[in-house]
């Protein structure tokens, strides 16, 4: 399985994040004037997402949880369903029947996702024994959470399994310092889940989630020595939460100090000035981003608009195979 | 009497329970975020956060039960008790009976559910049935503000495990609730509106469509008699009994699905002991057979509405013979 | 035909769809150990064991079985079916609806219970009602080798998640099993006796329970049908209906405890479909609202009786305005 | 809290653990003979049993398993109550409700034993809590379990919170290397389960779980500690059980050479050689103990199959308080 060069340059990155970011946004926007609901957006998490989901093939496939828009548009989803899928309406991934919080893509390889936290835990173990039995090449599972979910017993039932079975899975823990309304120091006596994860003897790392660069890295190589070896292995994205939960949420319980700290290291700032630091990107590039990225959403915002709610007898229908 | 929103009578009776008794403590995942007032009153000791995991939340709180205290814990959404059924059912429900009557369970566990907020069936289902039939275990699921506060009162001084499921819906709603002390009893169905001549049952938010349905029913001379259960376990049977012995005519509504639901135990209950009262089938109008989807316009037609009430109630006037199917919009009987 | 015990009609039905199809595949707690016939046939990627944790193996199979596996899991007694409701409930039987039909489960849930070891409550507790109230899901209970092995092997082949119970004192009981392929389809009930005057319905022991009374009601003139629903979801409505239009008497018996049981879902779908055939109440005869006891004579008497079924049978032909409660042993309505 | 002098005796802990595996063994001869159920015995981890309860003060709480005959024993429960509930017999201490596999005796504080693997490790935090919260004097809650218990998320989720909300715990995972018919070595990838506890931030040890005074002297050191500063501490007993699973069990699963291993190191000879070789015990006092403890047995079978069962009444009591 190789890489398309080109996903892997930080240019491309760099237009994936700010898609996610543009995307969570309109998101916002809709909420705030009452024409989308709320709901759990990965503002200040884009690195990760991307950093990790580039570095996949097309046969790896990717469990993921309640705050999955970063991991879907890396992915490659179309933001005009995901964005319809998020309203109700028939064209979104799931014929409405999702809504924002399970939003999954089979055609992508975006299998399972739960809202249930601990859910996609449970799940990935199953799919990479699938991978593992049936599948022609080497294609991997990546599993994402949080990490609340790894306060879940779960989360540990399904490192054992990885590692007594051997499946290939590349767990991604997105430690963004909050379980809704709860920070993780409150949670666990140490900052990184990391620790959990190496007492199965799986191969654990953490890195600078806000580093798309650094996150890239460390994917691409846990990715290949997990089809090298057939391995789990866990990685955390220190990251931030830079909005709160769920929309709206004024977040009056977060210490400002902190959030403050975390919003001057913005994954896509950060980003930005670096690449215009190195020259691999112009002022006048940027704006083209960013046009492109404005206009894509534009265009997805009309197309969920105007994509019409399921009809009532979609109620029963998709319950059995 | 004053009115106030379901959310804040629920906050009263837990706030005035943890002032009357030392013993009672509030614990999940982020109470004491969102209730600083119970925090600032009572301190970190007896208002916790926990980590993310429902089991251990609710195995905490039946083991702290079993040795004198008396926890209330938020499991917030109703599906996530999935992951506290061990400690729920096999121990709570059952450890009293298999010690030989050693230890009581004196707990309460809060969890919502129902349609409203268009987050779909992970976060949305209508479990009360299960921990109906479980042994061990009570249930309620109370329908306006007064009733929440007083049913949570009786919850916490309850020497049993009770599962208080709070209807989403509802947390806005307004009511009047009275200024003094004010204990619901579980076990006790309300008559919330006289009739004659059948007999709406219901529980949660269809409460409030079974009385518009009563209101339009009577508008065209039917006399509907509306029973809010309020507790689900144990069932006020004298009280179903009563209603369906006078008018001899039937309707349960949920939101729940149909199947082994609290219809289904009512329905049954009027067929075996009040079957010579029976002037006509025993109609049954429930949420599908599916999970709950978050699209708006499907959120809002899984749950019955008066329309059908209305018109499954007018069939039962029909000749008994030729009565048939009335099930909400008319979904198939089998799943397949 | 030749003669085999449910254990066995189990063991081939495991082995000649593994046979047949190899995306099958099984795993649980010892199922290597234990299974050693398809270790040693299949091999160690086909038949493991596993840790011993409910959830993951129960979410195992759910992702396995949503990307082409055809898993099915032993997941011992029913009880511990509690460590893995998530995975049954929230994604086996909701992720299809909620993924707008993108992924199917074919996968299958394997569980003991019923009285007969004396183990109590954590071990034996009859739990299939749940997952019938549960969306998605299908629920099979069979009560003899033939429709153990048939079923099963539909199960396996179904491209839902059935769950498949197992009454454990069942397993060592003979039956007659085809020598040739035998399927039965899920869905469909068994009349094991026609009748005329009343309709038994029952599944699993219980069957067996109510064929003893049929006997002894035929000895003193009345003649019984009995129905074995085997599936108790999808429920093969038209199968109770017919024959409760035939009789207008049924007694509903089974193991499992009354509130919301299978038994108040069979009440009430007669109590609305089949209402105006109807010449007596309804009757479920079912173990008490209790955990089940270890203690052998406890243990004995928590399951339905050929005589109480008798006795509940008799009453029914008394005049109608004097039918009380029938219910087994005479255990009080009331939880409290 | 102080300890009996005597309870800390090895003299005292070997009559405690030679009437734990006579109690075993009339259990087993009842259930060949057919007089009594199978059960789930523990022949082999009598030093696990002794050495930690023998540790503990009055005001300790015990919460247990389906293997809690030893535990039971060694705090003092009656053998013919005991019995009487194996047989389900009304004066057994749950009214023969529960049989062998749920025996709980509040007066001795050993509260609310649970036969789901991994029940008493959710449950004891609870009690912990009411420790902390309630209790006048300094007690602890000790909660024993095995192996594959801690296969169980909830072992996990149990010494997290046990950790965060600092509750007085002393978790002893007796580790007999078997859960049922599955080796130990099948379901996880290291040999001693307090590797994953350690990761909890917990002090966790492991001790040779067949020698009963080491047994002892860890588990007197924790329960010091964890009276001192209030946090859970994990100890493993190292053990091995000798029969199989439930009575009946052929063992055909078992390898011969490590079954033959370990029964050259059972704990109660072990102790029995090693006092006789330090003079601390004569081959008289053996006789001694060794009548004693066979009168305790045959006067508890006496009682226990002398006790009626219970009246059918009691069906559907102590259901509801
Ligand atoms: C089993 C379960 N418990 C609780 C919730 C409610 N909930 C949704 S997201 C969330 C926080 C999850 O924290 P984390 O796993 O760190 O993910 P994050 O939201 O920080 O991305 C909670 C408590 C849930 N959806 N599922
Ligand atoms: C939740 C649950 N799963 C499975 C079982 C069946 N079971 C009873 S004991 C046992 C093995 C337990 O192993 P371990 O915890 O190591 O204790 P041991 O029996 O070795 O003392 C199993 C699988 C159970 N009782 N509860
Ligand atoms: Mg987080
Ligand atoms: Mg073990």
């Amino acid at each position: 399985m190789t890489q398309q060069p080109d996903r892997a340059s930080p240019l491309a990155m760099l237009e994936t994040m700010m898609l996610i970011r543009a995307y969570e946004e309109t998101i916002v926007a809709m909420s705030e004037a009452g024409t989308g609901p709320g709901s759990c957006t990965s503002v200040g998490q884009e690195a990760s997402a991307v950093g990790v989901v580039h570095a996949l093939g097309a046969h790896d496939r990717i469990l993921t949880n309640h705050r999955s828009a970063g991991h879907l548009l890396a992915r490659g989803a179309d933001p005009g369903r995901m964005l319809a899928e998020v309203l109700g309406r028939r064209d979104g991934y799931c014929k409405g029947k999702s809504g924002h919080l399970h939003i999954s893509a089979k055609a992508l390889g975006v299998i399972l996702t739960s809202t249930i936290v601990g859910g996609e835990l449970s799940l990935a173990t199953g799919v990479a024994l699938s991978q593992k039995m049936l599948a022609e090449d080497d294609g991997i599972v990546v599993c994402f959470f949080g990490d609340g979910a790894a306060c879940e017993g779960v989360f540990h039932e399904s490192l054992n399994l990885a590692t007594v079975w051997e499946l290939p899975i590349l767990y991604v823990c997105e430690n963004n310092q909050w379980q809704a309304f709860v920070h993780r120091r409150e949670t666990m006596p140490v900052d990184e889940v990391r620790h959990w994860a190496a007492a199965h003897a799986i191969d654990s790392r953490s890195v600078d989630g806000n580093d798309v660069e650094a996150v890239h890295a460390a994917a691409r190589e846990a990715v290949g020595r997990i089809r090298e070896t057939g391995k789990p292995m866990f990685l955390e994205t220190l990251t931030y939460r830079l909005r709160g939960h769920f929309e709206p949420d004024d977040q009056s319980y977060v210490d400002p100090a902190e959030l403050a700290a975390w919003q001057a290291r913005d994954p896509i700032a950060l980003l930005q000035r670096r690449l215009l630091a190195r020259d691999e990107l112009t002022a006048a590039q940027l704006r083209t981003i960013e046009r492109n990225v404005r206009a894509r959403l534009d265009d997805a915002t009309l197309f969920a608009e105007a994509s019409p709610f399921p009809d009532i007898s979609e109620l029963i229908t998709d319950i059995y195979a | 009497m004053r009115t106030i929103t379901v959310n804040d009578a629920v906050g009263e009776a837990l706030a005035e329970e943890m002032r009357r008794d030392p013993r009672v403590l509030i614990f999940g995942e982020g109470v004491a975020t969102k209730r600083h007032d119970l925090l600032a009153e009572f301190g970190a000791a007896r208002v916790r956060n926990t980590p993310l995991a429902e089991g251990i939340i609710a195995g905490t709180a039946v083991g702290a039960a079993a040795t004198g205290l008396r926890p209330v814990v938020d499991l917030l959404f109703a599906p996530f008790l999935c992951f506290a059924m061990d400690e729920i059912v096999n121990s709570a429900g059952k450890l009293r009976y298999l010690s030989g009557g050693q230890f009581a369970f004196p707990m309460v566990v809060l969890a919502l559910s129902g349609a409203g907020w268009g987050v779909g069936a992970q976060h949305n289902h209508n479990l009360e049935a299960w921990f109906a039939h479980a042994p061990g275990l009570k249930v309620v699921m109370p329908s306006n503000a007064a009733d929440f506060k007083g049913l949570l009162k009786a919850a916490i001084r309850d020497d049993n495990p009770v599962l208080f499921f709070m209807d989403l819906a509802l947390g806005f709603q307004p009511g009047e609730v009275p200024q003094h002390e004010h204990l619901v009893p579980i076990g006790r169905a309300a008559t919330v509106r006289g009739g004659s001549d059948l007999t709406l049952i219901s529980y949660a938010k269809t409460v409030h469509t079974c009385m518009e349905a009563a209101h339009r029913l009577a508008e065209i001379g039917v006399s509907a008699e509306v029973i809010d259960l309020r507790s689900l376990k144990p069932l006020d049977e004298g009280a179903i009994l009563r209603s369906v012995g006078k008018t001899g005519r039937v309707v349960v509504v949920h939101e729940a699905s149909r199947s082994c639901g609290i219809g289904a135990e009512v329905a049954a209950l009027v067929a075996e002991h009040a079957f010579a009262s029976l002037r006509a089938p025993v109609v049954r109008l429930t949420g599908p057979d599916a999970p709950a989807p978050a699209s708006f316009p499907l959120e809002q037609a899984f749950v019955p509405q008066a329309d059908a009430i209305v018109s499954a109630a007018m069939k039962l006037f029909a000749d008994i013979g030729s009565a048939t199917s009335v099930t909400h919009a008319d979904f198939p009987l089998e799943p397949a």
